[in-house]
């Protein structure tokens, strides 16, 4: 299997779903698209489509009505797959820990596997989670 | 159509503005970047204004036990903790802090 | 030339193609990110997602639909041996034509309205080059007599001059293959557009490997038909640079210009390109060309 | 073919949001639209009744990434005319700064975002290349890319010394040179963009002032709106006029805030040269009475907050109207008629906020 983990390693293709943050941590993951950043230099290419996704980045905290639009999501994603969380809300609540909407972090709703903090994130933050993530999948091999 | 066109070509003759991360290029923060939170337990004198300015309650005073609980994974970095501390206990590195595979909690002693 | 060697250059062909499709994908993603002021990826990047699509858990939203991967998959590769076997270009085209058809009819064979409305603009892509592609069979025929990619290169001089403007009829032909702006209207490799993925949407893992390797031999193909025109004659290398060029000509125009709506990329089709055709063959009847 | 509906969003990668339009089409032409929106809503405004009031300010600049320095600065200038304080000189006009870099921002991202929803890849990493200068001057000035957060009741949280400001004089030329050469020229002349834009989702002057229309739909229709008029903060003293448009389509959208672009590199270059010394921050004691409506120009338009203070460490009520909302009656107006491609433009052109119209 070594040259399919590589393979993965080299392309993963992301599915980004804003699950009601402020925009802050969303923009920074655009941001690492773009000239100063450039994920493509590690073949993540940001793909609208669940079922070609392999890592599902999340940002915000869940609530009552997305929740099952996110686990809906996740479903369509084929194996294997990563979910990294991106952003201090989407981790624990942060600060809409009192919000009478919000559920709190992510993992309330589907399994993380990585947890980036900041608020917002700083692409170089995302870079290294995404990195983490990786190397999660070269160490299990699924 | 044409008028993208001389940037383009430009783009394509001369070196890509990229910051290549993790390898070199990087830019560091600049100095007064809000990054990760640093206690300093022996300046501390427990009074807990922190813990009760704190937007996202990620900073927890038990005078008890003389210990500050601290959470990265609530905190939003946005310093008001680092201004409100009158003995300069708290302090603001420029250094965002790193993803984990886990959360966990920082737990600070406090010397007598 | 005997059976044996025809077989070893059909092999050789189908070997090559996505080798060769594949890279210069590679290429493809470079060049654009760098007209980006982007770094960009590696250049075997293409090769690593394919493979890891391979290795994806296949997931299925219609039996059919996979059919029509294969499908699309195997007769791209049957229109690259009947190019290799320098069979005849009207035919080869036909195969190429129902191949594509794969695509669409495998969208449309599920219920997702973002596959669905994919399949009818994919229809209308088709309708917007492929007469095009078939039209532009007509100038070459009338030039060398026949139809058979043998007759052309046994034709004694290269055809450029005579047909540059079906030459570039046919770049506009191979911008809507290779899905690039302004004409990627059914869907594009970036996938940030109402249709998200448009006829791929519901196609994953295994299956989107098969297409993409499709998309691979398909893109050398046209390419390859873009060479024919210097493919006669001593200075045959020159086929493959006026392939690259025109390629280039298509990733240039790609970087400066937004996505066409339907009604306009058909308009400039039919216009433009089918309008060159029909003045080439015009001017090639008066013998002016 | 027969009538279907399209479920555009809650996922969705040209509206990065998630809102979810249900788009009612025959062939390809869009009939009627149908928004169902709750998927971004935390109960913001509760919380502001459960937060003290000067937790609010954080939470406050969480309301949107974007925008997020004017929703905290439209908080800030409600409670002091609450306690009634005056905001010393310096603290305004850096206000004033940092809320044009937020617009900077915000009308490059959302440029971006347009060229990218029609497919214009390249031009969209020109406009966020442009953008990540600004995010470079937020980070030295504020200490945070997007949110930065330098806002507080009484002033502001961050000075600038004689080094920065020439500094981020330096960063802003360089700014308006490449906005100049790639970005500027682009917009307003590319036949494919206007073709893409010109003529589509059109709001008169007429339907733009019976609907509500703010901040740069309204003005792209002729009807001359923006808060900066009423001069808080030190627009007063720095003298403001609109960008006004004619065309009422998105085409003049894209050029109103083009030119707003301009106006707001502008607008920090002389908030800097006019900035006068001394205090940036006064000691605000006591607590907020009474009620006031506060009023700012955001990136999208008129934001307005209501508040309401009964003399306790917690507010009473909260409540936002955020610009987007009020540009959503317009949206639903512009959108019937239009084919499936363009339903994207013109949804962008409004530039949505979903974040800051849930809270």
């Amino acid at each position: 299997m070594g040259i399919m983990n590589r393979a993965r390693i080299k392309s993963p293709w992301l599915l980004h779903f804003d699950c009601g943050s402020c925009n802050g941590c969303d923009i920074e993951i655009l941001a690492a698209l773009t000239p100063f950043y450039d994920v493509e230099r590690f073949g993540i290419v940001n793909m609208g489509n669940p079922k070609h996704a392999d890592v599902l980045l999340v940002t915000g905290p869940a609530n009552h009505r997305n929740q099952r639009v996110l686990s809906n999501l996740y479903e369509q994603m084929p194996e294997p797959r990563r979910v990294i969380v991106v952003g201090t809300c989407g981790c624990t609540g942060g600060v809409f820990h009192n919000c009478p909407n919000v559920l709190g972090g992510i993992d309330r709703v589907i399994p993380v596997d990585v947890y980036i903090p900041g608020c917002a994130a700083r692409p170089e933050a995302i870079i290294d989670g995404v990195v983490l993530a990786l190397e999660s999948i070269g160490a299990h091999g699924k | 159509m044409p008028w993208m066109l001389p940037t383009i070509l430009r783009n394509l003759l001369s070196r890509p503005v990229t910051r290549r991360y993790p390898f070199d290029d990087v830019r560091e923060p600049f100095a007064g970047y809000k990054g990760r939170i640093d206690f300093d337990a022996d300046r501390c004198d427990l009074c807990g204004d922190c813990a009760r300015v704190c937007p996202s309650l990620a900073i927890e005073v038990t005078l008890e036990s003389r210990q500050i609980t601290y959470d990265p994974f609530k905190c939003i970095y946005c310093a008001t903790c680092v201004e409100i501390c009158l003995p300069r206990a708290i302090g603001q590195d420029r250094r965002y802090t790193k993803p984990a595979l886990s959360k966990g909690v920082e737990t600070i002693e406090v010397p007598v | 030339m005997n059976t044996g060697w025809l077989i070893g250059t059909a092999l050789i062909a189908v070997i090559a193609a996505p080798l060769i499709g594949g890279w210069l994908k590679g290429i493809d993603r470079r060049l654009t990110a760098r007209m980006q002021g982007r770094w960009g990826p590696p250049l075997l990047q293409p090769f690593y997602d394919v493979i890891k699509l391979f290795g994806k858990n296949p997931m299925v939203a219609g039996r059919t639909q996979t059919v029509f991967a294969y499908a699309f998959l195997g007769l791209t590769v049957t229109a690259v041996v009947f190019f290799a076997l320098r069979q005849d270009l009207l035919m080869l085209l036909f195969i190429l034509f129902f191949g594509s058809l794969c695509l669409p009819l495998g969208a449309l064979s599920v219920k997702s309205p973002y596959s669905q409305l994919g399949g009818h603009r994919e229809l209308l892509r088709f309708l917007a080059y492929e007469p095009i592609l078939l039209l532009a069979a007509v100038p070459i025929a009338l030039k060398v007599d026949g139809f058979s990619i043998t007759a052309i290169l046994e034709h004694g001089e290269p055809l450029l001059p005579g047909l540059w403007l079906t030459f570039i009829a046919l770049l506009i032909a191979l911008a809507m293959v290779m899905r690039k702006s302004p004409f990627d209207v059914s869907s594009s490799e970036h996938a940030h557009q109402e249709l998200v993925g448009g006829v791929v949407t519901e196609y994953s893992g295994p299956y989107l490997a098969l297409i993409e390797l499709g998309h691979w031999y398909e893109m050398v193909l046209v390419l390859s038909v873009l060479g024919l025109f210097w493919a006669a004659g001593s200075l045959w290398w020159l086929s493959i640079i006026i392939a690259l060029l025109g390629w280039l000509v298509i990733l240039l125009v790609d970087n400066i210009s937004a996505r066409l709506t339907w009604s306009s990329m058909l308009r400039f089709a039919w216009g433009a390109g089918i309008g060159l055709i029909a003045l080439n063959i015009v001017l090639i009847h008066l013998g002016w060309m | 073919m027969a009538r279907t509906v399209i479920p555009f969003g809650p996922q969705h990668p040209v509206l990065p949001e998630p809102i979810h339009l249900k788009l009612e089409l025959e062939d390809e032409k869009v009939i009627g639209v149908m928004p169902v929106i709750g998927y971004v809503h935390r109960g913001i405004e509760k919380a502001a009744e459960l937060n003290t009031f000067r937790q609010n300010i954080n939470l406050m600049d969480r309301i949107c990434g974007i925008c997020s320095f004017i929703h905290s600065l439209t908080y800030c200038q409600g409670i002091e005319s609450l306690i009634g304080v005056e905001v010393p000189a310096r603290a305004r006009f850096l206000r004033v700064f940092w809320s044009e870099l937020s617009r900077a921002h915000s009308h490059l991202l959302w440029l971006g975002l347009l060229a990218d929803a029609m497919g214009f890849e390249s031009l969209f990493m020109q406009c966020w290349r442009a953008r990540e200068m600004v995010l470079d001057i937020s980070e030295m000035t504020a200490g945070h890319r997007i949110i930065q957060a330098s806002c507080t009741i009484g002033g502001v949280r961050r000075d600038m010394d004689e080094e920065m400001v020439r500094e981020v004089e330096k960063r802003l030329i360089a700014l308006r040179q490449l906005v100049d050469s790639s970005i500027h020229g682009v917009f307003l002349h590319d036949p494919t963009i206007r073709q893409r834009t010109a003529g589509k989702g059109v709001l008169s002057k007429d339907q733009a002032e019976v609907l509500g229309a703010v901040g740069h739909v309204a003005r792209a229709s002729g009807v001359a709106v923006d808060m900066r008029q009423t001069g808080y903060a030190a627009y007063g003293e720095l003298g403001f006029e609109p960008v006004v448009e004619t065309g009422c389509d998105s085409h003049a959208r894209v050029v109103v805030r083009t030119r707003e672009l301009y106006q707001s590199i502008d607008l920090m270059r002389r908030s800097l040269t006019a900035m006068p010394d001394g205090r940036i921050l006064i000691r605000v004691d006591g607590y907020p009475v009474g009620e006031t409506v506060s009023r700012c120009e955001q990136p999208r338009g008129e934001v307005i907050y209501y508040l309401k203070g009964n003399g306790t460490n917690h507010l009473e009520r909260l409540k936002i109207r955020t610009p987007t909302f009020a540009n959503i009656p317009p949206l639903l107006a512009m959108m019937p008629g239009c084919e499936l491609a363009d339903a994207p433009v013109i949804a962008l052109s409004i530039d949505p906020c979903i974040s800051c119209t849930e809270r």
